[in-house]
């Protein structure tokens, strides 16, 4: 098993990645790390774990999507 | 009940007027709202020429899915309707639609005026503007404007 | 912006598609928000088969053009429609139709309800319904309902 | 000149008029006493005078057009 990382919009334009696969992680924070190789956060990212919204702190379990990406902006 | 996310243009009247046909409510519902956004040729002090909406496709469906039935539970709607644009828009392109069908007025316009918010600030959407200057990313949607 | 009384049923959907059509504003406008009251078959706990409404011509038109002129003044909508029925109406026949249009969205759903509330309290119309036991004037209208 | 009154909906057919002409009065409510031959009125009744809204006690002119009517159940 491993954990999808996907990428949004102007984040994806800058970390330059849309979609990455790691092999795990603690939290989504973590995640984060991993699949960024510690890029800086900006601070009002969002973060979405199996489709839902959720914390930086959540806990990411095998198998697990994770979604970074900026304030929306549709409507 | 119905959440699309369309990657050509609609005709929004025509899309409200093909789904209320294929209802069985026509004699129960006394109030329908319908709220239309549309793409303009100018934002934030600058023309805008196109732009590109991007989504998350598997949580932007779950997300319209769970605002419709949120919307028809708390108001006790007979029906809702909900297509969001995705992909290239170019001015005066609807990009938004949501239609409300109830008994009552107030349920209707409410329904309505919680919806637009849901999709403007918690919808899983992105736009990015072509303006003369280049490309931009939208940077957040502004209350109520 | 007009304002129309109708003797003989409308689309709503096609009414707002043609009226937009027309306008010069497609590209300025941002947001449509509209409202649409239909007969229903059903009222204060007994079955309506028809309805009729009368209204006082010159007053009901000099009213609604009144109300057109302070709603686009107030909101700084770009366009406005507003379409009432008068006559013998049937169940799921349009009554009310009001449309707004504007640069924002707060402005065009406001609007709205300001007007809907405007009609059903202040605009000269009075319903009759026919129901099994017979004829009966409508009292009042209900609050937001 | 005359004054035109009108009556509309349920007190057009309690009154049974719906419109008539009486030769000048002081106010509207003057007005519906001319008109009915002194009916009683009922206590919600409505006053447009010349297409407006208006009270029992404003003036009414020659040549002025008086309606009278219940509350209204449009929209």
């Amino acid at each position: 098993m491993s954990i999808q990382v996907k990428f949004f919009a102007s984040l994806r334009e800058q970390i330059g990645i849309s979609d990455t696969e790691i092999e795990s992680a603690a939290t989504a924070g973590h995640a984060w790390d991993m699949a960024t190789q510690n890029a800086a956060r900006p601070t009002n990212t969002l973060v979405a774990i199996n489709l839902e919204y959720a914390q930086f702190e959540d806990k990411i379990n095998d198998g697990d999507e994770v979604a970074f990406f900026p304030p929306v902006t549709g409507g | 009940m119905s959440a699309h996310i369309s990657a050509s243009p609609f005709d929004p009247w025509q899309a409200i007027a093909s789904h209320q046909q294929d209802s069985a409510l026509a004699n129960k519902f006394g109030a329908t709202a319908t709220f239309i956004g549309s793409m303009r040729d100018f934002n934030d002090n600058a023309d805008v020429s196109k732009m590109v909406l991007e989504h998350y496709p598997e949580m932007t469906q779950h997300f319209l899915n769970k605002l419709e039935q949120q919307a028809i539970q708390r108001w006790d709607l007979l029906d809702c309707l909900i297509i969001h644009r995705v992909g290239e828009i170019n001015p005066a392109d609807p990009i938004v639609l949501i239609a409300c069908w109830s008994a009552h007025r107030r349920a209707t316009l409410d329904a309505c005026n919680w919806l637009i918010e849901e999709l403007k600030h918690n919808a899983p959407f992105w736009k990015k503007e072509t303006r003369q200057d280049g490309e931009r990313w939208v940077a957040e949607n502004t209350n109520g404007l």
